[in-house]
């Protein structure tokens, strides 16, 4: 039964009581048993999906007495254990030397193993109060993660924020697996999956879905922790919750809009659409104005969040208006994003934190010139940032793409504020791809390229090979999925059997070629690109060498004749995103400069301030806490009174309680 | 002699005893010892039911709420023994009181077993009434002026409140006697049980709104709750522990038994709107109380008052599923606020204060107690895999099925709840640790015993507890 | 005999409102002493109505309430007061918190809605329990009125004890009611421990702050 | 091998024209301005003297600065040889539709920025900004041209759309004409031309594509320039492939059709030519942020052409 999970949660529990017992000692061995229970996660789900995905489950006698706790893997699942455990799998081996570098490892070891078994939890129960546990006992073990750091006060406002709206969103699914229960206690998914609400209350059941998930998942406005929670967790930790958390979190939203909700509405998928897509617009946005380079990491979470939402929203729509085949590719798209994001995004964290490592800052204002000094990684930190900005020939690209076929093909939709919505969303995701190679462009440009701003960057030092390996063995992948999407996207067709069953799926017939909708249709091949790329490139490099010139000489730069300018003159972080802060910042923002230039002949340095306001923040969260801290107040009055009012109160209580009998009878 | 009188001798027989020993090192060994053996023989109902007399009775409905009780009341006695012995080596507690200390604590613990095991509406009356005396002097034991202004408020509240429950009991007893005859029939629950169908329901009705307002003081329901915080907070903490862990489901217990009559009789009204609707407040306004707590007791006395109200609001709500939560609340309430409150106890004997704000990163100066106090809080926020999730689980989704915008304001209270609790708990918890003597493990383990059971009951409920309280839940209509 | 049975129902109804009576009488009362006469009354009538219940049900034990309502309530209690008040130099005469007027129109509407409340019983309960039941409630509401507009706290008391003598007149009131004598006791006890508590305390002016006066340091919590 | 043949046509054709048609809208601009101006083949003699002389290079460039130059040239031309110029249905067309090829000019660009920052002096810094800020204007923009055709055509693989266009007589388009109109406003600001940025400027603060490749220098240089060169004519024959594209040879057949598909191509690229340049003596350049402003303009041209066309379909 279920013997693909069985053992790797066996091996976490081990690893989570030896993080307890041994402390320090132990971070060697907890790693180990993780990234080896991981692996062995991810070979079994590879395996399950490649022999075409035959659900198993398995009930036992625990959690609701008169249910039990049900547990079944299916194609869905399985396609997430595999993200799950490949990410964990390098993670963990990469935390084998990071580990060592957190202040009070003590704090991470009995968690980190616990947070991924509690996610493993979630991808394969088969109940609902099953899932509602292993959810939040996830969120718990990687709110205590976030912990870890737990002396900056900045950590603990974000891991306070980051348990509440876990908890929020928790009472929402709650409050939906009511709705589709009828308040009868059978919370087993199979029973749910028979439950058919009338339209208004499973409108109201996909609402409470998309609370609940999204506010895991980071879906604006539920964002607002992710970033400084991400930011604050150590870089394996922020890997694994940007590139598997989140993930699961959509997992839920799967399960619970494809599985279980029944029939969609057509409007559900709007709904998805424009939440997407402005999740992407958004979330990019924010990470432009970001030079923490972790938060900024985070920001571009809630951005991918937002293009997976958009397939999805996709995906439904078609799938409610009956157009399995193209049901099928925004599914594939949404999916395959999902890998690579994992990929990419823990990649990037990964790389972050070799560069936390080597110069303890996190500020991108200090850094500069790695690439000289860190030349492995910030060759595989470029390969995570060509990933991200969905450029070719690497594998953000090809689920992107797949996301603007199934876009273009939107005519088809027969509701019209479908037909209007689609294009739009498209351009916001063309807008945000756009704005995530600015971004990046931004990161590499002034992490690794120029000279060193600060001292500990012109200190740094290569990370050892136990780091570098798992960044590189993720960058690998990055390419091999951007060259043949074809072998991940092989393993999604039972996926999309399952959810879709009267679907062909996407068409994969031609190796080279992608070409999802059959070979008269658009067509693309990272491959081929690379290849030609490659040799033309190569004979460049020969005829031009062989018959013009390869002489060279070194001199200070030219710089339109400034003699050797200090490194502060370099263009910043902050310069470099000034005019998308001018262009949309000031919209979305608010985003105020204010110049503070000194008199010709007055020595005073010259100021330039720029003001952000953040809306989503402004605009609910900080009402909310104020209403929640006036009430409080208010109420608070109450504990301050003579016993004699106390009496009264009571008396007013057994009067009006005697008046109400008394009218009612 | 049956199960049921072993259960009381002892404590009476110990009281007794404790009254007229004067060492007091002894007297807390012998407390643990009585509280021990009241346990023991509180198991033994389980095998052998005694039968029923007029008045003592044991059914499915109070035979868990014994044994939790004993079982509460022995660890409670345990920790206590550490406790008290502290206290007197600071020279806060005069060690001549701790005679007069024990032999309460033993009353105590005689009066609730009484009030849960009384088949009549007076003896269960008279309990009640004890067990408020016997707690008053225990919350006034420091003689400090605070302790003597909560004991005193507490006293005067509940005094009036337990007024207000005699009449409801007689008026219980004057729809009973057209039906039942004079005489003490009328008073016994396991006679009147059955019959109340034909009972007056108007009187039934004023009856209950008394019993409610009554007993519903000493559950500590809004608006009813003044006395509770600060009772918890200046009495001795083994007594915040028992009050909060077992005197609210005492009075909860009485509550429900006249629910039960009420659910016995078609014409009477039904109480579940006006347990809602005080469940409710209850909620809402410890919820958002949480939030300006300086004193820890207080903080986590309001927690009770806040859980109370979700009780009740599962028994308004009524049905096979809410009641089942609402018993199951009940349990995994009573101990994980006793753990907690032994953490408590520890914590401010340390630290020498009960102010939150001088206290902080327990985790780090001391990780035991510190991860112990995250656990408990973590279980009371009702989060997993705690059993009190579960419990929250059935409440919620069974209410938001059928009143929708009830269960709304619930989850609401809850998460406002639980922000509060959160935000304390990373202050008290996290955060940069002073110094202070380690808490020797041995002082932990009931706190570990209690965490245990809760952590299991999250995880697996066992057959026959799960057969009792769907028996109960469905006896509560 | 139904004319026995009338006499049986008068009488007991005429005891049962002179003890409501003496209630307004004590939600009248400006002056402390004069408000411990008044309840002596209001016991001496609550005697009486038990002694009369127990001739009339002929329940002998009803008797023993009656010796302890006589007695207990009567005699002891105001003496007690008494001397406490002496001894302790109260000041004599009541503050209020709602003026007498108020009070007593707050009073006539709790009487009518105890009457409202009770009016549903049916003739099932018999005339006799329906009479006095709607005076027993109205005296405990008007006991707990008391305790609320008096801040005095020897009045508070007095309002405290009036209420219970509300029960007792409904305990005694209905036909047959077992352990009445018990629970008296029970609660003698617990009034005991308020006057006690009354006299340890030295509560000169106001039961609700002890005369301690910074109460917010007692809340444990500043503001 | 005939297919082998033609591709390898098309590529040399792309390195042989490219460096003419920018010297054509030179030589215009120049007679426009009342100037002689340099012969149409200096383009030529500028890339060779450049190629031939030595890299000047920064103690700090790293490798990336190297390669850059290279691969950027690369994939430009790779992505101008899978726009249809004189014939469909070539090999490598298949490689990637519309938006890929987007995509790859992106890949380049964000290469060329990256160059612009390894340095580290504030001009690169400068260039690299601005570049990439017009660019995250311009690709949406060209991305709901794509669209427009797409919605027409249900394909973004230019072969398709070219044929589908040669096909069926879809008749003048509001739609079209204003996708279009966005695709010439990001053409002309991808190839950094007036009034966008200005080839010829030699006012730094001015700069933005100049200031990026402020440092290069020699063969580097010389790839940069080509590159760019290449660019402008990719877009022209996109232009021309998406609108205009008469006498695309289909058959490879007959050479015929492949002479006639060249000769009209170089007609297209020689009247493109004579626009460009009169439209950039007609106009000055704008100041940097009142593109955004043009940019954005083009975007909502690309949404409304989108939506017109659903109109004209549903109607």
């Amino acid at each position: 039964m279920l013997s693909l999970i069985a053992a790797p949660l066996a091996l976490y529990g081990a690893a989570s009581l030896l993080g307890i017992a041994g402390g320090r000692r132990a971070l060697a061995p907890v790693y180990l048993l993780s990234g080896l229970a991981a692996a062995a996660t991810a070979f079994g789900a590879a395996r399950f999906l490649a022999n075409g995905a035959m659900p198993e489950t398995a009930v036992l006698p625990l959690g609701l007495p008169w249910i039990g706790a049900h547990f079944r893997i299916d194609a869905l699942s399985a396609f997430f254990l595999l993200v799950l455990g490949l990410t964990g799998t390098l993670t963990s081996f990469f935390a084998l030397d990071y580990g060592r570098h957190d202040d009070e490892p003590g704090r991470v070891l009995p968690f980190y193993p616990a947070f991924l078994a509690g996610m493993s939890l979630v991808l394969i129960a088969d109940d609902a109060f099953s899932f509602l546990v292993s959810w939040e006992s996830m969120s718990l073990a990687s709110w205590l993660l976030v912990l870890a750091t737990y002396r900056l006060a900045e950590t603990r406002s974000a891991a306070f924020l980051y348990l509440v709206m876990a908890s929020i969103g928790v009472g929402a699914l709650l409050l939906g697996f009511g709705l589709l229960a009828g308040g009868g206690g059978d919370f087993a998914f199979a029973t749910l999956r028979g439950s058919a609400l009338d339209p208004w209350k499973s409108g109201l059941f996909f609402a409470l879905a998309v609370i609940g998930a999204g506010s895991k998942a980071g879906v604006v406005p539920l964002h607002v922790w992710l970033p400084p929670a991400h930011a604050a967790a150590p870089s394996h930790v922020s890997a694994l919750m940007s590139g598997v958390m989140t993930k699961v979190a959509l997992y839920g939203l799967i399960r619970l809009l494809f599985d279980l909700a029944g029939p969609a509405q057509w409007w559900w998928g709007a709904v998805l659409l424009l939440a997407g897509g402005l999740t992407a617009l958004l979330g990019v946005l924010y990470a432009v104005m970001q030079h923490d380079l972790k938060r900024l990491l985070a920001y571009h979470t809630v951005e991918n969040i937002g293009i997976i939402v958009i397939g999805l929203g996709l995906a439904l729509a078609f799938r409610a208006n009956r157009i399995d085949a193209l049901a099928a590719l925004a599914l594939a798209a949404a999916l395959l994003h999902v890998f690579n994001h994992a990929l990419f995004k823990s990649l990037l964290f990964l790389g972050s934190g070799a560069v936390l490592v080597a110069t303890h800052e996190r500020d991108m204002e200090h850094l500069g010139g790695l690439i000289h000094r860190m030349p492995v990684t910030a060759f595989v930190f470029l390969i995570g940032s060509v990933a991200i900005s969905a450029l070719p020939p690497f594998n953000g690209f090809v689920s992107e793409w797949l996301t603007f076929q199934a876009i273009v093909n939107g005519s088809l939709l027969p509701q019209w504020l479908l037909k209007f919505a689609v294009p739009a969303v498209g351009a916001m995701l063309a807008l945000a791809a756009a704005l995530a190679a600015v971004c990046f462009v931004k990161v590499f440009g002034t992490v690794f390229l120029g000279r060193p701003r600060r001292p500990p960057a012109a200190a740094a030092r290569e990370v050892g090979p136990t780091m570098l390996v798992p960044m590189a063995a993720f960058a690998a992948l990055c390419a091999l999925v951007g060259i043949l999407p074809q072998t991940v996207l092989g393993l999604l067709l039972p996926v999309s059997a399952m959810l879709l069953p009267d679907s062909p799926g996407i068409d994969l017939s031609n190796w080279l070629w992608l070409a999802p909708l059959g070979p008269d249709h658009s067509s693309y091949s990272g491959g081929v690109i690379l290849l030609a790329v490659t040799f033309l490139a190569a004979l460049l490099v020969l005829v031009i060498h062989r018959f013009a010139s390869d002489r060279l000489r070194r001199s200070p730069a030219w710089d339109c004749g400034f003699p050797d300018a200090r490194p502060e003159t370099q263009y910043t972080a902050g310069s470099f995103a000034q005019p998308i802060r001018r262009i949309f910042g000031s919209v979305v923002f608010a985003a105020r400069e204010r110049i503070d230039l000194p008199a010709p002949g007055d020595m005073r340095a010259a100021r330039l301030e720029a003001s952000l306001h953040d809306p989503v923040w402004e605009g609910i969260y900080a009402p909310t806490a104020r209403l929640v801290s006036l009430l409080a107040d208010r109420l608070n009055l109450l504990q301050f009174q003579t016993i004699r009012r106390y009496l009264s109160l009571m008396f007013a209580a057994l009067v009006l309680l005697l008046l109400i009998v008394a009218v009612s009878q | 002699m049956s199960p049921v009188h072993a259960i009381l001798a002892t404590p009476a027989a110990a009281a007794v005893l404790f009254a007229l020993l004067p060492g007091y090192r002894l007297a807390a060994r012998l407390n643990v010892l009585a509280a021990a053996l009241t346990l023991a023989a509180s198991v033994v109902p389980f095998f052998a039911r005694p039968a029923t007399t007029p008045f003592l009775l044991i059914d499915d409905f109070n035979i868990y709420l014994v044994a939790l009780t004993a079982f509460v009341a022995f660890t409670t006695s345990l920790f206590s023994a550490r406790y008290v012995l502290h206290e007197v080596a600071i020279g806060r507690l005069p060690a001549g009181n701790l005679r007069f200390y024990h032999a309460m604590y033993q009353a105590f613990c005689f009066t609730m077993l009484l009030a849960l095991t009384a088949n009549n509406l007076g003896v269960l009356w008279v309990a009640i009434e004890g067990a408020t005396l016997t707690t008053v002097l225990m919350v006034g034991l420091y003689r400090t002026a605070e302790a003597l202004e909560a004991a005193w408020k507490y006293f005067i509240l509940c005094g009036v409140g337990i007024a207000l429950a005699l009449f409801g009991t007689i008026l219980i007893y004057l729809a009973a006697q057209p039906v039942m005859g004079s005489g003490l029939p009328a008073m016994t629950w396991s006679a009147i049980l059955p019959r109340v169908g034909a009972f007056n329901p108007a009187i039934l009705n004023l009856a209950f709104v008394f019993l409610l307002v009554g007993y519903g003081t000493k559950v500590g329901l809004a608006p009813l709750h003044a006395w509770l915080p600060d009772a918890h907070a200046e009495g001795p903490t083994p007594i915040s522990a028992v009050l909060s862990g077992l005197l609210l489901n005492v009075a909860l217990y009485a509550v429900l038994r006249f629910k039960m009559l009420l659910a016995g009789n078609a014409l009477a009204v039904a109480p579940g709107p006006l347990m809602l609707a005080m469940g409710l407040a209850s909620l809402l306004l410890a919820s958002f109380m949480l939030y300006r707590r300086r004193d820890i007791k207080r903080l986590f006395a309001y927690s009770s008052i806040e859980h109370m109200g979700i009780i009740t609001f599962a028994f308004g709500m009524g049905g096979a599923l809410a009641n089942f939560a609402g018993l199951l609340h009940m349990t995994m309430h009573s101990l994980t606020k006793s753990a907690i409150f032994f953490a408590v106890g520890h914590i401010s004997q340390i630290k020498g204060t009960q102010k939150i704000a001088e206290i902080r990163g327990l985790t780090q100066s001391q990780p035991l107690l510190g991860w112990a106090l995250v656990i408990g809080v973590v279980a009371i926020a009702g989060l997993p895999p705690f059993g009190v999730f579960t419990s929250e689980f059935l409440v919620l989704t069974t209410s938001f099925a059928r009143q929708p915008l009830l269960a709304l304001l619930v989850l609401a209270g809850l998460l406002v709840g639980l922000g509060a609790l959160v935000l304390r708990l990373q202050g008290l918890a996290f955060g940069a640790g002073e110094g202070g003597r380690k808490a020797s493990p041995a002082a932990m383990l009931p706190l570990f015993i209690h965490f245990a059971i809760v952590l299991a009951a999250g995880i697996y409920l066992p057959r026959p507890l799960v057969a009792w309280f769907q028996n109960v839940a469905r006896l509560l209509g | 005999m139904p004319i026995f049975a009338n006499i049986a129902y008068d009488t007991a109804h005429l005891l049962d409102t002179f003890v409501l009576v003496l209630s307004f009488a004590l939600l009248y009362q400006r002056r402390l002493f004069a408000v411990l006469t008044i309840y002596a009354w209001q016991a001496l009538c609550l005697a009486a109505a038990a002694a009369w219940q127990a001739y009339a049900q002929d329940a002998p034990h009803l008797y023993i309430t009656a010796a302890i309502a006589l007695v207990f309530k009567a005699i002891v209690i105001p003496l007690a007061l008494h001397r406490i008040i002496v001894y302790l130099n109260i000041h004599r005469s009541i503050e209020t918190a709602l003026g007498i007027g108020p009070t007593m129109a707050v009073g006539v509407g709790l009487v009518a809605l105890s009457i409202l409340l009770v009016l549903p019983v049916t003739a099932a309960a018999g005339a006799l329990t329906r009479e006095s039941l709607a005076a027993a409630l109205s005296v405990v509401l008007l006991g707990l009125l008391m305790m609320i507009t008096r801040r005095n706290a020897v009045s508070q008391v007095v309002g405290f004890m009036s209420l219970e003598n509300g029960l007792i007149l409904a305990a005694v009131g209905v036909k047959g009611m077992p352990l009445v004598v018990e629970l008296s006791i029970a609660f003698s006890v617990m009034v005991a421990f308020i006057i006690f508590g009354i006299f340890f305390f030295h509560i000169r002016e106001r039961f609700d702050t002890l005369d301690i006066h910074d109460m917010e340091r007692f809340r444990g919590e500043e503001r | 091998m005939r297919p082998a043949l033609l591709e390898l046509l098309q590529f040399s054709l792309l390195v042989a024209l490219a460096p003419l048609l920018t010297g054509l809208v030179r030589k215009l601009k120049a007679r426009l301005n009342g100037r002689i101006g340099p012969g149409l083949l200096q383009p030529y003699r500028d890339l060779l003297r450049l190629l031939r002389k030595e890299v000047v290079l920064a103690p700090n460039a790293s490798w990336l600065f190297r390669a850059s130059p290279y691969l950027i040239f690369a994939a430009i031309w790779l992505a101008a040889a899978i726009v249809p110029t004189f014939a469909t249905g070539l090999a490598l067309s298949r490689t990637a539709d519309l938006i890929a090829l987007v995509a790859l000019l992106g890949t380049a660009r964000f290469a060329l920025a990256l160059a612009g920052m390894d340095v580290g002096t504030s001009f690169g810094g400068i260039g690299s900004s601005r570049e990439m800020m017009i660019a995250s204007l311009a690709e949406p923009a060209m991305l709901m041209v794509i669209f427009t055709v797409a919605l027409l055509v249900r394909s973004t693989s230019l072969p398709h759309i070219a044929e589908y266009l040669l096909m069926h007589d879809v008749g003048i388009r509001i739609s079209l004409l204003l996708g279009l109109l966005a695709l010439l406003i990001v053409a002309i600001a991808e190839n950094a031309r007036i009034p966008v940025d200005n080839p010829a400027t030699h006012l730094e603060l001015t700069m933005v594509h100049e200031a990026m490749v402020l440092e290069y220098s020699g063969r580097h240089l010389a790839l940069i320039e080509g590159a760019a060169m290449v660019k402008l004519q990719l877009y022209v024959s996109l232009v021309a492939a998406v609108f205009f594209p008469w006498g695309l040879a289909r058959d490879f057949g007959d050479a015929s059709a492949v002479a006639i598909g060249v000769g009209l191509y170089v007609l297209k690229l020689a009247f493109a030519g004579a626009v460009f340049a009169l439209f950039e003596t007609s106009i000055a350049k704008m100041r940097v942020f009142r593109l955004a402003e043009l940019l954005g303009g083009a975007l909502l041209l690309g949404l409304l052409a989108a939506i017109f066309l659903y109109v004209s379909q549903e109607l």
